[in-house]
Parts: C-alpha cells; structure tokens; sequence
C-alpha cells in the first residue's frame, strides 16, 4: 500500500464544507435506532465546538426509503425536499446539515437533476408553491454530518479525553470504516475523497489515532439495498451483503466498525446478531462480535461522554471490551438506568453482553 | 540561379518523426527534428520486444536511429513545437524556450500519450502495490526481472485490458488498438519467463487486427497456457497477505468472479498526447471527438491537416502499431514533397 | 532307457499345457452364458463341429487367410504350423509302428530317435526317414523365413509388427530352437550309428567325421527337451498361447457364439487368440497417414490379455472395422474395443481377474438403476407419413445434401416426411461409439417414438451413422434404407427420370455404410446409371476411412487431416471429376483435404434430374431434356 | 439447524454466486488439459451451442460448458455434461479445432474420477 497515492485522489476529491450555520436535517433510521447520536453531533457541535445549528420541527422525512422502495415517485420526492430548503430558507440558513446517507442521496441526485434539467427545478418550485405556497432558494452548500465532523477532526482531537488506542499496548485500534454507498457512489465529487477511497470517515480514524483497514471487500454494500431489506423474501440478499464484508475483514481482526451511514450501521449491527442466531458464527474473538459504532458516537467516545447517554447500550454488539480497550469507564449499573433513576428495558441475547 | 533548398519542421521525435525526418532528408530536403525529451525515440525508447514476432525492440530502435543519422537532419531536443502559423508562403514555429524556427512545410508527429493509469482510480494504480501498467511490465523485461514490490516471484499474474480504452468513464471511447496484441505479447513472455506462473487475461473483446496477430493469440493459448476471461475488472482491493483481489463478470460464464492476483498488469491505452494537442489549440488545427488530429479527410486524406503546408504523420492522428506508423509517415512525406513542388 | 532324465522337461511342459489347457477351457466353458453353453454343446455334436475340424485345417495349419494376403508369410506360417502338425502326426505312427511298443507316450515319439538310433537304416524304415527328414526341413524352411521377417520386417511385406514381451523373447527363442536342436541332436545320433534320413544321416556322418558324437548328442537332446518344455511352460503367458487358444475360438465361433456387447468368455477366448500376427498395424490408416504407432487393434488386444490400462488405446480407434476385415484369425476387434469401451476407465493399476467381472457387474448395476440424461426431451406430436426421411445431425451441416434429397423425392413423386426438419434428436450411434449404451438407449427410444407413432413403412436416412444403428438397434416396423438404396429403388421402378451426366467420379464406401452395413452395390448402381464410375484402389471391403470417424474421441485435428488426405489422395488418383461419397461426414471431410469436388450421392443425382420446364422457354429444351434422359 | 433458524426468521442466508476462483476446484480442468490439450483453444465462439443438437431441446451449451470447466464449476458441469448427446456436430463446426467430444467425454470422466476421490 502506498499512502501517498491515495494522498493523490484525496487531494484532487475536496469539497466546500461550511464553518457555521447549519440547517440540520435528522435521519428516519438514526433518530429511532441512535437517537443518541444525533442528540451527540448537535452537543458536539453546539457546546464543543461553539456552532450554531438549526433544526425546525416542521421538517419531515425525505421519503428516500420510500423512493428506493418504488413507492414515492419523483416529483413527490422533489417536492418534500424542497418544502425542506423552503423551511432553511424562511429561517434564513444556506447550508444543509444531513443526517443521513439515504438523505444525502436524495439531495445531491436532485440538486444534480435541477442543474442538468433547470425545467425540472421550476416545475418543482411550482408544485411546492400550489402544495404548500412556500418559496425557496436552492442551498449554497449541503453536508452531511460526517463531512462536517471531518472538517472539525482536529479539532476534536486537540479536546480528546480518549483516543482510538489500545491503553494497554499502545498501539492504535484496527478501525473499519464503512461509507453508505449513496454518500459517494452516485456522485463521486459530493463526497470527501471521491467514490473509491472515501477518506470521511479515514480522516476522523486517523486523527483520533486509530489504524484503517482497507480489506477486499471495503467498497462493499452493507445490504440494506431498501427493496433488498423491505420484502422479508429478499431478506437473504441483505444478509448475505453483510456476511461477504464480515468474512472479508474477520482475519484483521478489527476492533470496530464506523459507518457514516444510518443504516449501514443499524444492518451491520443487527446482522451480527442473526448470523449468530442462524449459523452460530461471530466475527471477532472467543465469540465476540464486532462492534459497529456512528462516527457520532466515536467522536462523543473520544471527547469523553458517557456512551449510556448516547445509547450505545441499545446495540445488539455490545462495546463494553472496546471501551474497555480504550480506557473509557462506563458505570456498569448505569447502563440500563435511565436519567430519573427508572429501570430501562434490557434487550435478551446481545453479543459482547 | 540554383534553387533554395527546402526546409521542413518535423515535429515530434517517436517513430513517426524519425521516419519522417529520415525520409525527408534522403531527398535532399533539410530537416530540423523537434524532440520533446531527451533523445529521440518516443515510446520505443521503454519496449523491450515487439508484437507479433517479439523481436527486440532495439532493432528497430537500431533502424530509425540510422535513419536520422544524416547530414541534413538537425535534431533538437527537449523542445516542443507550442505554435504554427503562415507567414505568407513560409511557416512559422514558435518552439518551447522562445526561440522560432521558419520552414517550407511541417510535419506533425507529436505521437500520444500513455491513458495515466491513476485516473481508473478501482484499480488502484500507485496505491497498492503490484498494479503496474503495460509500460512498467516493459520496463521489468529490460531489466529480465519481473517480481513484485517485495522483491517475491509471482505465481499468477492479470493483465488488465482497455484500460483507459472503450470507457466514456475517462472520457475515452476509441479502442487503442494495440493493447489486445501487446497483452498477448507480454503474457506470452511472463509465461516463458517465469513458467510456473499462471497468466490471466481480461478482456472486452480480443481485437487482433494485423498479420499474425491472431496466430500470436492463438499460440498464447496452444503453447503458452495463457487464459482468457472475458470480463471487465470492476475494481481491485488487497487482502490480508498483499495479494490483489479483482473482481470481474465472467461474461461467458454470465456470473461474477472473485480472483487473486499476485501482479495485475493495466494495459494502459493511447491518448492524444498533450504537446500535440496544446499545438492544436494555438494553431488551429481541427481535433475529433477521440482528441486526436482530425485529417483532411478520413479515406484518402489522413496525411493532409486542411491547412497548407501542414502534414500529420502517425498516432497524432489516432492509435497506430509500428508497421502503420511508419506507413503513414512515409505517406506523410510524400504529400510533403508534392506541396513543397507545387509552390 | 524310458527313464532318461533328460525326456523331463519335455515331459513337466507338455503335461503342464495340457492340464492348464483342459483348467482353463473349462474355466471359460463356466463362464460362458447359459445360451452360449448351449450353443457350443449343440455345436459339439453337430456340424459345426465338421465345419471347425475344417477350418482348423484350412487356418489354423495351412493358414489360407495368411497365404491370400500374402504368401511367403503364409508359407511361413504353414510350414512352422502344418510341418510341425505333421511331425507329431507321422512321429507318433513312426514311434507306434517301429517302436518296440505300441501306444507310447508322447516323449517316446518326440524322442524316438534317441531311443531307437539304429533304426531306419534300409527298407520301408529308410524311406519313413527320409520322409521325416523332410517334413522337418520344411520346418526349418519355414523357420528361416520367420528369422529374416523377425529381423527385416519389411523383406516379408510386412511394414510393421507388434513388439515382443520379455516372455516372449524367451518363448520365440526356444521354439527357434526346437527344430534346429532336433536336427543335430538326431544328426548326431544317427551319425554314430549310421542311421538316418537324407539330411539327419548325412548331417550326422559330416559331424562325426570331425567331432566326438558320442559324447555331444545328448547335449542337443537335452536341448532339444528344454527348448520344448520351456516353450511349453512359457506358452499360457506369451502370445503363442494363441496357437492352442485359436482351436477353442474356432469351435466356439462356429457353434453360433459372438462378441455381443458385454465382456464374456468369449470376448477372453479371443484375446487370447490373437497371435499379434501385426497385419492389422499394416492396413491401419492411422499408421500409415498418421503415423501413429501404437493403438492397433494387436496392441489393444494385448493390453487387454495383459491387463494393462489401455484407456488411451481403446478410444483412439477410428472403429473403421478394416482390421477385422483382415484378422486372419477373425477375432472382432471393433466389437471388443467397443465392449472396452462401455467398461469405462479403469484404475491405472493392474486390474485383477476378478476385478474386471467386478467392474461388469457395477456396470450391470447401474444398468438397473438408470439415471436419465434426457428427460428434456420432450415427445412429439404423432404425425403420419409413408416414408420417413431422417438427415441425422451430420446432414444438417450440409444442406446442399438435404437440399438435394428433398428434389430427388419430390421429382420421384414420393409422399414423405422429413422427419428432423427442424433439427431433430441424436440417433444414439455416436453415444454407443463412446460406450455410453445406456445413454443412447434414450435416445433410440425417443425416435423410435416418432417413427412408430408416424406408421411410416420405410424411414430414409442420408448418413450411414443413423443407418448402421437404425438397422442394428432400433426395434422398427418400417424398413430402414440408406438414400443411395432408397434412390436406387426409385431408379428401379421407374419413378425416378434422370439424365445421363458425362462425368468420370469415383466412389468412396463410407465406413459405416460398406463395412459396417454391406452397402455396396446399391451406390455403385445409382451411380453407375447417371454417371462414369471409375474403380478405386481399396474399394467395398478395404475401402478407407475419410478420418472424421465419430468412432475415435481423441484424434487431434491435425491427424484426422493426414488421415483425410491420405485417402483423398489415393481415391481421386486417377483425377475424377467429382469424389462421390454417401455420408455427409465423409463428405465434409473430403472437402477439406482435396482440390477434387466432393458430392455426396444424392448431389450428384439431383443433378441428373430434368431441369424444371420453363413457361418462358421453348419447348424444345424440355425435348432435349427427355433425349438426354433417354439416352 | 441453518434451515430451522432460517424458518423463524422466515428468511436463509442467500448463496455467493460468484465464481471464487481460489477457492473451485480446478481438478476436473487439469484431467481435461492434459488429455485433450487442444480444450485451450476454445476462444468462446459459440459455434458448437449454435449447432448443438442437444441445445435444440435443452439449455446445453459446450461454450458454457468450457468456461466452467476453467473456472472448476463441478456442480454446474456435473449437470451440463450428461445433457450433450456427443453426436460430433460441434466437432465439425469448431473454428480452432478442439476436440469437442472428448473434451465432454474426458469431463464426464473427470468428473466421476473426482467423484471417487481418485483425482
């Protein structure tokens, strides 16, 4: 392997990503399955690094899964987007935070329609006016939340309580990184890095001093796949998408997963859970599973914050001999507590448990 | 009073210049012979043996130095020709470091550029170890040593065709025609340099367009056990133990195929090279879609630019072997001649 | 004086053979099937019988067969065999007659000479020793003939041979030396005692001029006794087992028993018949064109009585059947290489005895659990017709054949239907030359479908590959015929009106039609009647093969077009205007390896047919369309 | 078991379909090669398929039947192979002068070698 090559395309792959003012979008998958990692990018940004982000309660999902699952057509999701940039616009915010991979997606492949077929652009703004009467400016900039962390990496790094370190050894923690294929593969130029070597998610591993593992099967699908996942016949594929990357990565031994991707994190996750169910097969050591974290959560991790307040307890691979790794104390009888002293449900059968 | 003789501008030094110039300089015509680098000899310089025999390249490296090794040729190198333009029925050249020369006529044979191997970025060419391109293979022949980055002896090698060939992805649809005959070629010598080696080919379309190609083809696969499967290489990445790991359809076998690779070997592709076309840019000169010079007319005009006293000579004008190179060129000169007669 | 010790090795080998014999004929009388049993008891007390004493005479002594190819090599083997014979014979009644005793024991007679040496000295005992001189120079006529071929192969006309096992290296070299040790043991003898015929007893008086006679003739009749016995005992191991073996196989092939199409006893009885006599190697075109040495015919039998793994010799064979056409001792090689064949590969180890019955019973297991391999096929419609006309996959590549065939039909008025029009299903012939019997029995079973449901009374083929297995495996109602005797039919009755056309063609016999289905008239006949047919050299029985054969699975391209070439070359010799053939995969074939145009008979016919009569024309060209015709 | 839990979850594991080439087994390729060399030099034509007599009726391809080979599909070709009626056809029609029948034959044969564990 050589680094500089990869320095090469990384290089040439460099978007415009914006220092402040973020119209923040929230993710379907994220706020049901990590809401604690949503609730964690806004504290980062907001109290660690001082940025002003602004969400309305107005605004919906994208329809994405919907889209990708054929049954929203086009010009509704055009429309629900843009109701979106009408709300950022009324509250005076140029650029766009995403959550979400899915999102992400659905906003580059429309702004891209709109630049390529401008009569597409005032069709929609005359569907939006008729639906809704809202007006809108088309944003200067979107990024997805990955990309905004990136941007701040150092800077979290320089407020590092923890790094992607083993304390014991030493040694640097063997990191997964995973991007959702709609972040990069559609629109090479929208992501950081390219389509090939996305470095997002290499930049924040690298700076938080963790090691990247590039494996054959890197570029890989998770297997979310939307009509893959959404008919339980299809279900096999999705697995056997997830499968194909585990046994890729297994003889790296890694010590977890990143994913930029609400999905892919969740489908990792969860995935594990029944290949170990099916086939009794687990990915790490001594029957371990691979933990499978949001880049929200290792930059909370890293800055510090109790990973029981950014849910990390309510994955089906448990992170407590990564965190242990790492030298993070998380209060055992906290785990299921819940702020006001109430017990929390405890999920049966989680791996690592 | 005794006629002036007549000069011609040959710009480029590959195997189309020095044919040219050569040509021209038999003939009593002075020749000033613009090179770009260091020596003249284009490409040919890096070629170990050549397609179909696999005769040493030196030979014919032997040959156009000979040709060029005459009283009226005047070489100059590492110089670019950047601009022509007419002065009344005279040419001017404006060369690279300011300086200009002025000529009767001028022969463009600027020649083309290897596909930059970087730009398929699955591929991973100058990020993993053990992807080379076709040049590089060369460039191992010379020296008798093909081995990988570890200094290890390959087992099994891939040759990746069209690269950077057949792909609106680079901007490229024209086929380079001479890769499918080179990879027959190189992978015929992995297999006699190293005959424990296995040796993949990946192709699109096997285009064996010249006298004994097919037969080179034929006895790749006869004598020397090369394999063929049709497909083209989606992406590669590493494993664990360093080895390459390409994935590809098996278009015949109408399924996906996972193969690991020792060594995987781009057969890089021809592209208009980048002094020819800045010259077309400043001078006028019409290029087509494929970027390379467009000919005065396809059949019967492939020498003439459309500009008078302006004559194309070999892969400036689209990818060319040897054989056609050196045709071309010829055909070059004579249009040359009858220009400079008719004036 | 019986009780000479040196009479033993001859003794412990011939008692030895004759008991291996009588073990192991009735080994293979066990063996045999229950019909076949029956056959060869019937056989035993009836004609065949006489008929086999014959041809034992006639074969196994005078060697007739050997003697029409070739004489000398016949003479050779006549004298070695018949003298020999007649040796024993007049020994014996020498012994019997003159002997002290009479019913000696065999040693008695084969050594008379030692044991009455001053017999034969005047009278009617002279004049028997004279004849018994004789009879064994003419062995030793025979002898030095066999030394030369043995060493100049080519002086006996025999381009090639088979190569010798160590055993029988030794073996020959003892029978070499039986008669020439017999000769000085018996010239010494007699020349101590002054007896002895014209060559024993002058021999003998030249010898004991200069020599201690006395003292050196038992040294030859111990000689003389081991080169007998060690024969003998190396007999059931080399190739002269065929000598007593051929014996059997005659009377079991006259009883009515076959090779049929499983491994028998027979099929062993004729293994070990084969003498490796080599004129196989001779007429295969394999060697000859190709130059390929060393898959004949004796070669694989060899391999077979040896049980070796002959796997490659077995499915190198263009099954062309020319060398069971000049097997002088009839053994049927193509049958047995196709028994081999449905063996299917064997392990590289020497296979044992019972092994090889283990290996015929799997086979007979698989046969009653059968997988299909062809359940794709799917029955077709019933359709009547009254002929059938079947172009078999191979014509199907050579329209111009069907294209020829369907003019001749209509023009002859013929109500048929073309059978595999659309491309129809394998006739089961090319599975069975690979030995896959079962295979091709789905096969057969489809089509005959087809032509049972159709009620056709005469099915038409174009290739003689679909002809041979039609005519030999299929069970029909209606008649099988080949297009070149269907055309010839319809010559015959007149419905078919043809001109004459002024070509010199030559004919070639496809293997499968001639050879393999005694096709040979009918072709010439409708050739004959629109065209000049010249003769070939190695026509009808010896006709050769175009090299396509399906017969042989692993003839690379290169050598099927030596082979192709080589019987071009020696067909179109006398330059014809056209090489006829009746197969269209001989006439693909041909094709490829001559400048001379190639047709199959059919084509040729076609051509022979009246133009059809233009409106637009004169009446006038129909006319002298008829005057051609007529003519 | 795989098949009880695939039950309750209502859905299995589905199966790679790609050809892995180091892992298939090239046996059967090497049995073929070294006794009918001249299988190298099917270049995929197609011209065997299209005269196929057996391929009128089923899905049987001796073109296909050669990839898989190469790429040691043992299952694919334990099925493909029994379909081919070895009528010859093909032979006759191959531009590069392989020997197609033994080609299937040696690939039967090969096949029922590894079958037996004796290649």
């Amino acid at each position: 392997m050589k680094p500089e090559g990869k320095k090469r395309i990384w290089a040439e792959y460099q978007k415009e990503i914006p220092d402040d003012h973020f119209f923040y979008v929230r993710s379907c998958i994220r706020q049901t399955f990590f809401a604690g990692s949503e609730q964690a990018f806004l504290k980062i940004l907001r109290d660690d690094l001082g940025k002003d982000v602004f969400e309305d309660p107005r605004h919906t999902t994208c329809t994405g899964i919907g889209y990708h699952g054929d049954v929203v057509p086009f010009e509704t999701i055009q429309t629900v987007v843009a109701r979106h940039f009408a709300l950022a616009t009324e509250a005076g915010y140029r650029h766009i935070a995403i959550s979400c991979v899915t999102s992400f997606g659905i906003y580059t492949e429309i702004l891209e329609t709109w630049k390529h077929f401008p009569e597409t652009l005032a069709r929609t703004r005359e569907d939006l006016y008729k639906a809704t009467g809202r007006t809108f400016a088309v944003p200067e900039t979107i990024s997805h939340a990955s990309d905004i962390i990136y941007k701040f990496r150092d800077e979290i790094a320089r407020k590092a309580k923890y790094n992607l370190v083993d304390i014991k050894t030493g040694k640097p923690l063997k990191v997964v990184e995973h991007i959702g294929c709609h972040y990069s593969k559609m629109f090479p130029k929208y992501g950081i890095g390219g389509a090939e070597f996305p470095h997002v998610l290499i930049g924040m591993i690298e700076s938080w001093g963790g090691d990247v593992i590039d494996y054959p099967e890197r570029r890989h699908c998770c297997g979310f796949g939307f009509r893959q996942y959404l008919v339980q016949a299809n279900r096999g594929y999705s697995l056997f998408a997830s499968r194909k990357k585990f046994e890729s990565m297994e003889p790296y031994q890694p010590d977890l997963i990143i994913a930029n991707c609400p999905g892919c994190a969740m489908f990792m996750d969860r995935w594990q859970y029944t290949i170990k169910e099916m086939d009794g097969i687990t990915y790490g050591d001594d029957g371990q599973g691979i933990p499978v974290l949001t880049y929200e959560e290792v930059a909370g991790l890293v800055l510090g914050y109790d990973p029981w307040d950014m849910g990390m307890q309510y994955h089906n691979v448990q992170s407590l001999p990564l965190l242990a790794r790492m030298g993070i104390r998380a209060d055992p009888a906290r785990r299921f507590l819940a702020k006001d002293g109430t017990s929390l449900p405890e999920p049966a059968n989680l791996i690592n448990g | 009073m005794k006629e002036k003789t007549k000069h011609v501008i040959v710009a480029g030094g590959g195997v189309a210049g020095m044919e040219a110039a050569g040509s021209l300089a038999e003939m009593g015509i002075r020749v000033t012979l613009v090179e770009k680098g260091e020596d003249p000899g284009g490409h040919l310089l890096q070629w170990h043996a050549l397609f179909p025999g696999r005769r040493p390249a030196e030979e014919v490296r032997k040959y156009l130095r000979k040709r060029i090794a005459h009283e009226n040729i005047n070489v100059i190198t590492r110089t670019t020709v950047e601009k022509v333009r007419h002065h009344g029925h005279e040419i001017i050249a404006d060369l690279s470091g300011g300086t200009q020369e002025r000529a009767d006529a001028l022969i463009v044979a600027t020649g083309f550029d290897l596909f930059d191997a970087h730009r398929k970025e699955e591929y991973g060419y100058g990020i993993y170890d053990n992807v080379i391109t076709s040049a590089d293979l060369e460039e191992m022949f010379n020296r008798k040593r093909v081995v990988r980055t570890d200094g290890s002896v390959p087992s099994r090698i891939g040759f990746i065709h069209c690269v950077g060939s057949r792909d609106e992805k680079v901007n490229n649809n024209h086929c380079s025609k001479v890769c499918c005959v080179s990879a027959v070629k190189q992978a015929i010598e992995v297999r006699k340099l190293l005959p424990e080696c296995e040796v993949f080919c990946f192709y699109m379309d096997m285009r064996m367009f010249g006298p004994y190609y097919e037969e080179l083809y034929r006895e790749s696969q006869e004598v020397h056990n090369v394999n063929y499967i049709r497909g083209k290489v989606s992406e590669a990445s590493v494993n664990i133990n360093n080895r390459l790991v390409i994935k590809v359809e098996d278009t015949l076998a109408g399924r996906p195929l996972k193969m690991e690779l020792d060594l995987m070997v781009l057969m890089v592709g021809m592209e208009m090279s980048k002094p020819g076309a800045r010259l077309a840019e400043t001078s006028g000169l019409s290029t087509g879609i494929n970027r390379f010079l467009e000919s005065a007319d396809h059949h019967y005009g492939s020498n003439r630019s459309g500009v008078a006293g302006i004559f194309y000579a070999g892969t400036c004008t689209a990818p060319m072997n040897i054989t056609d190179t050196i045709s071309h060129s010829r055909a070059a000169v004579e249009e040359t001649v009858r220009y400079l007669g008719s004036k | 004086m019986n009780s000479e010790i040196f009479i033993w090795p001859f003794n412990l080998g011939l008692y030895f053979i004759l008991i291996y014999s009588v073990v192991r004929s009735t080994i293979w009388f066990r063996s045999l099937s229950r019909a076949d049993k029956l056959r060869l008891q019937r056989g035993f007390f009836g004609m065949p019988f006489m008929q086999s004493i014959r041809e034992i005479f006639m074969e196994s002594l005078l060697h007739r067969r050997i003697f029409k190819k070739n004489p000398v090599l016949g003479y050779m083997h006549m004298s070695l065999a018949f003298g020999w014979f007649l040796l024993i014979v007049f020994g014996t009644i020498e012994a019997d007659f003159f002997g002290e005793r009479h019913l000696n024991p065999p040693s008695h007679a084969i050594f008379f000479r030692w044991f009455n040496p001053e017999h034969g000295a005047s009278g009617l005992a002279a004049i028997y020793g004279h004849w018994m001189d004789f009879l064994l120079v003419f062995i030793l006529s025979g002898l030095l003939l066999a030394v030369v071929k043995r060493f100049i192969p080519g002086m006996m006309g025999m381009k090639k041979t088979t190569r010798h096992t160590w055993t029988d290296r030794i073996a020959l070299t003892s029978l070499w030396l039986i008669f020439p040790s017999r000769l000085l043991a018996e010239g010494f003898t007699c020349g101590v005692h002054g007896s002895g015929g014209f060559l024993t007893g002058n021999l003998g008086a030249a010898l004991t001029s200069f020599l201690p006679a006395a003292d050196i003739a038992p040294y030859f009749w111990w000689l003389y006794s081991l080169s007998l016995g060690t024969f003998f005992f190396l007999l059931p191991v080399t190739r002269y087992f065929h000598i007593p073996v051929e014996l059997i196989l005659i009377f079991m092939r006259n009883s009515g028993i076959t090779t049929a199409d499983r491994w028998s006893a027979y099929s062993e009885v004729q293994t070990h018949a084969c003498s490796s006599c080599g004129i196989c190697i001779s007429v295969c075109q394999m060697s000859r064109a190709a130059g390929i040495n060393d898959m004949q015919s004796a070669y694989f039998i060899k391999g077979l009585r040896n049980e070796r793994d002959i796997a490659a010799i077995t499915a190198n064979c263009l099954m062309c059947g020319r060398c069971d056409e000049v097997c002088p001792v009839g053994i049927e090689l193509g049958p047995l290489r196709l028994i081999e064949r449905r063996q299917g590969e064997r392990p590289a180890t020497r296979l044992k005895f019972i092994d090889r019955y283990g290996l015929t019973r799997r086979r007979e297991q698989i046969e009653r659990e059968p997988t299909q391999s062809y359940s794709y096929l799917v029955p077709e419609e019933e359709e009547q017709a009254d002929v059938l006309f079947f172009a078999g996959c191979m014509t199907h590549l050579t329209p111009s054949v069907i294209v020829a065939m369907k003019k001749i039909m209509e023009s002859a008025g013929v109500m048929y239907r073309f059978m595999d029009e659309e491309g129809g299903v394998c006739c089961g012939r090319p599975l069975m030359l690979a030995g896959r019997d079962r295979e091709a029995r789905e096969l057969i079973n489809h089509n005959s479908d087809i032509i049972w449901k159709s009620g056709a009374k005469t099915l038409v083929t174009s290739c003689p590959i679909c002809y041979k297995v039609f005519r030999e495996s299929y069970y029909l109602e209606a008649q099988v015929m080949h297009h070149s005797e269907f055309i010839n039919l319809l010559i015959e009755e007149g419905s078919l009106r043809l001109g004459y056309l002024h070509r010199r063609v030559v004919y070639h016999d496809p293997c499968d039609l001639g050879r393999g289905s005694g096709i040979y008239d009918e072709p010439r006949a409708v050739i004959s009647y629109v065209a000049e047919l010249q003769p070939v050299p190695e026509a009808r029985s010896m006709s050769l093969c175009c090299g396509g054969s399906l017969g042989n699975l692993t003839l690379s391209s290169e050598k099927r077009a030596l082979i192709a070439a080589d019987a071009a070359g020696t067909l179109t010799r006398s330059a014809p205007d056209a090489l006829i053939t009746a197969c269209p995969q001989c006439k693909k074939t041909f094709a490829q390896a001559t400048e001379t145009r190639v047709s199959d008979i059919a084509e040729l016919v076609a051509v022979a047919l009246p133009k059809p009569v233009r409106r637009t024309r004169s009446r006038s060209s129909a006319n002298t369309v008829r005057t051609v015709a007529d003519g | 078991m795989s098949e009880q839990k695939a039950n309750r979850f209502g859905f299995a594991v589905n199966r790679s379909r790609a050809i892995n080439y180091d892992t298939s087994d090239r046996k059967v390729r090497e049995y073929v090669t070294l006794r009918e060399p001249s299988f190298r030099l099917c270049f995929a034509c197609g011209g065997c398929t299209a005269a196929c007599t057996a391929g009128q009726h089923a899905p049987f391809s001796l073109r296909k039947m050669n990839t898989y080979i190469r790429r040691g599909e043992i299952d694919t070709l334990r099925e493909e192979v029994a379909r081919c009626m070895l009528c010859g056809k093909c032979l006759l029609v191959c531009p590069r002068g392989v020997n197609t029948r033994n080609v299937v034959a040696m690939t039967a044969e090969g096949i029922r070698k590894l079958d037996r564990n004796e290649l």
